[in-house]
């Protein structure tokens, strides 16, 4: 049986005509973008033609669009940018409890240079009220930042709404939208975006590139301090192959994205259903309905995640516990614990994301695997005894 | 292909003396759900030689090996001999750990040593 | 005529073995490193081999070196996260005036924030007297950043010397290598360097990715806040691909270096020579000898550098005015004036840079091409008539 | 291939008029080397309308582009149509200049009010 990949939030393959676009970038239109000679002239016509695709793909204005290196510089140069060029008028940061680590981390790194951060409770499917951004509002805001969908529990947020309450208060609002942009329809004017992070290996295009939206007038300190690249927001030789293999990307999402939404969350559909007809004793994370097409989080009690990853991957499913770069910590989710999860089930979620390779024949694979390998390391738990005598006792 | 030894991953992948035991002589029960892994350690001993060991676990793949790898160790060994089986020893025996999932190889030790603290505190107790 | 490029410090074309070492890494082993599946294990091991690879050329320890997005990164990085992370132990930063605009504006950024820089002057050679730095010490000093090579001017500074003053100081020494990483020899504990920073487009690797050792036991802030990736000081899904594709740059550098160098200073040397012989009113910037191998940076006389090279562009050869990052800027350039040329002279400057693919016969072009272009913008200047009648009127 | 325009790069490798005038009925200078331009722009005058422009710049590809086409504009037209060519109108004429270089353009239309200011001063001193 060929691996199957069902980890497309942690990141994608890079499409091969993505790496098709790419590749004349290396060996061949190698220049500089900011050198005067034709080399470089040429390789700068490949980025302002990359930053124009894009920039449509989002209704902005190309000259909104600065590449970056992933959605994780994307959202410390919101934050962090935003933080020190606004820092006269206030100090006062909201965001939300499920936000991405790139998030949280910077709002953390923050704390301790003075600012004063709201981290927002989401409800029991991950949602934040609008309601409590409007009452979180201080006259010393400066930004609010929630994301467009978990990348966890897929739990899509009303950013429309958020949006306009910003906007009303003439507060800068940035969205992380890593896991939403070529996922999902997004538009800056519809949803009053003034910020936004995007990062091309999750949908298709290469690691090590992302972008910022930044609408114009919205003020903001460099991270990247040095040359006067991308129009003197973000230092760095631009990645001329990332770009345009990043517009590349975009413009692959663009053609299939209304298509390949509703085959996505048919397939994710038909693997809920079938999981809640083969197992007892698990729960579907995040919000049943307002979710990723293709995210489906599980919590499996009386087990702990990563013996369920390892055995699949021994099956040759990759799937995942939770985000990628805290695969390898200790901490429980905290976004599971945000969601009101006691510490037990949240050791026990997976993660399966699906992706433009995946078919049926895959979502059976797993509805196979699965019940399989609960059972076995249900046998070795301690936990699955207690409660299993627990219920015995109690229906006597 | 994994960030474990291959020895860890056979050990997960089919783990010995998995189970509770009737009539143990010792159990150690370490860990709590909070922290993400619970350690349940059954041992028969007799004459003062540990002559059978099951456990069973709720954790991650190192801690379903070290159980798996610890209750290996003992069997044979003398009560005395246990006590001085360490972490460190588990974890080598698995060909080494993460250093991020070394606790599960102290896990494993104290399960250990609680087992045999219960197998001196019955034998207390057990009329000569 | 093919075209010649002359302009290997702005940046150099991707090595077709390169891009061939990275191809696997897009669409293949496309797994995140942090994931715990097969694919993910078998980026982190293709990460981790690179690592090895690129430490074993430095003399460092693979835990020693991060990954990040290319120089400015690292620069930024270094700067800033020994800022912050010192800035209860002093607030005095030592550099010099012709460091990279992204060492500057991070010194700049920190001077904002409360921190005091030491910007050393150089001689008319460019060099950093070791005796100044040793001189600016104070006890608040927390960090002191000279380059390894300058990219405009080519001068290479005595860093051992530095390394050695700030290692009895017990003060940290960064260095930007950015220049000479994969050109000139380089070892850490030689060079008593702490921090170092090094891109990978400088050295026929790809574009986007760069690196910074860090002593073990250095203290540093993150840039990038996020997820615990590269050992948690710098978050990011890593660049999988760029990492493989620099660590085979560096491998194919070391394999060549003292061939490269040599052949290089030979061509260089061809070069100056033949320039003085065939031109009056110009001057060789920088070090006659303390130089890279690869760089020739003059200045012409009574033009303007754009026209130079506007002009030797039409006739297919790129060469540039001093970095790439300030072409399209009009402030002449800090570095030339730091070492004493008037306005005049540093608007007239060029820079060759040579590389791999640069033969005798590309030398030769340009000494034809040169005089020319020289000859034709000088009949358009006033600045030469003027002097030319001030000599003149000299000798009468 | 270049930041500039065809027109710009067909001004620059062919600037037209080139040279210092003899006995010319306006002069303007401005620039200075510091600034990194130097325009000087030479005017000859018959009957209020000129008939010869010529120019010697110091400067970038944009400086000599714009000097070139100001000479261009400027012949017949009269002295004061000529002064009210704009910086916008030479840019125009090449086709649009690079934001960063609009300057070039501003110091276009400074040296040729230089030089028709030169030239009414010298009318006003020559005896009729
Ligand atoms: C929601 C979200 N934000 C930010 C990131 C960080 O993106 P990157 O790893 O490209 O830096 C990720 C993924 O890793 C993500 O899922
Ligand atoms: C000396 C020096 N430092 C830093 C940099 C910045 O590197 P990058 O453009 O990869 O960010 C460069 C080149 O651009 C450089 O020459």
């Amino acid at each position: 049986m060929n691996p199957i990949y069902m980890d497309h939030a942690a990141t994608t393959p890079t499409d091969q005509r993505v790496v098709e676009a790419m590749l004349p970038y290396f060996g061949e239109i190698y220049g500089n973008p900011s050198s005067l000679h034709g080399f470089g002239q040429e390789a700068r016509a490949a980025v302002e033609a990359a930053r124009a695709e894009i920039a449509r793909f989002l209704g902005a204005k190309p000259t909104e669009i600065v590449f970056t290196s992933g959605g994780t510089e994307s959202d410390n140069f919101a934050i962090k940018g935003t933080a020190w060029a606004k820092r006269k008028r206030g100090n006062h940061i909201i965001t939300s409890a499920i936000e991405h680590h790139a998030v949280l981390e910077s709002c953390r790194f923050l704390e301790k240079e003075g600012f004063r951060v709201t981290y927002l409770p989401v409800d029991g499917d991950g949602l934040v009220a609008p309601a409590d951004v409007a009452g979180a509002i201080t006259d010393q805001t400066i930004l609010i930042s929630i994301m467009h969908a978990n990348n966890e529990i897929g739990t899509i947020q009303p950013i429309a709404e958020i949006g306009r309450i910003a906007k009303e208060k003439g507060i800068g609002f940035h969205t992380d939208a890593v896991q939403t942009f070529g996922h999902l329809p997004i538009n800056v004017d519809e949803l009053n975006i003034d910020l936004l992070s995007a990062s091309a290996h999750k949908l298709y295009g290469p690691k090590g590139i992302g972008l910022l939206y930044i609408r114009k007038g919205t003020k903001l300190t460099p991270l990247m301090h040095g040359g006067d690249q991308e129009n003197g927001r973000r230092a760095s030789t631009q990645n001329v192959p990332g770009i345009v293999g990043f517009a590349k990307a975009a413009e692959l999402a663009a053609a299939s994205m209304h298509e390949e939404m509703a085959r996505l969350t048919s397939l994710r559909d038909r693997l809920i259903r079938g999981l809640f007809e083969r197992l007892d004793g698990i729960r579907l994370n995040g919000h049943p309905t307002r979710r990723l097409p293709n995210n489906i989080n599980l919590s499996v009690e009386s087990i702990e995640g990563e013996g369920i990853i390892l055995s699949l991957d021994m099956m040759g499913i990759a799937c995942s516990t939770g985000s990628a770069c805290t695969s390898s910590s200790l901490e429980p989710s905290h976004c599971l614990l945000a969601i009101g999860l006691p510490h037990e089930l949240s050791h026990g979620s997976i993660r399966f994301s699906l992706g433009k390779q995946t078919r049926e024949g895959d979502i059976d694979a797993v509805l196979e695997a699965l019940p399989q390998v609960v059972g076995r390391l249900r046998a070795m738990s301690p936990l699955y005894d207690q409660k299993n005598l627990k219920e015995r006792e109690e229906s006597r | 292909m994994s960030q474990y030894s291959e020895k860890v991953m056979e050990h997960f992948a089919h783990p010995r003396n998995v189970g509770e035991m009737e009539n143990p002589d010792g159990v150690g029960r370490v860990g709590n759900p909070t922290c993400g892994d619970i350690m349940n350690l059954y041992l028969k001993v007799k004459d003062g030689v540990i002559t059978d060991a099951t456990f069973k676990t709720f954790g991650c793949g190192a801690a379903i090996a070290t159980s798996s790898m610890v209750t290996e160790l003992v069997k044979g060994k003398t009560v005395k001999e246990a006590l001085s089986i360490s972490n460190r020893a588990v974890a080598e025996a698995l060909g080494g750990l993460p250093p991020i999932k070394m606790h599960c190889s102290v896990l494993a030790e104290e399960a250990l040593k609680a087992a045999l603290d219960d197998y001196v505190a019955r034998q207390g107790k057990k009329p000569e």
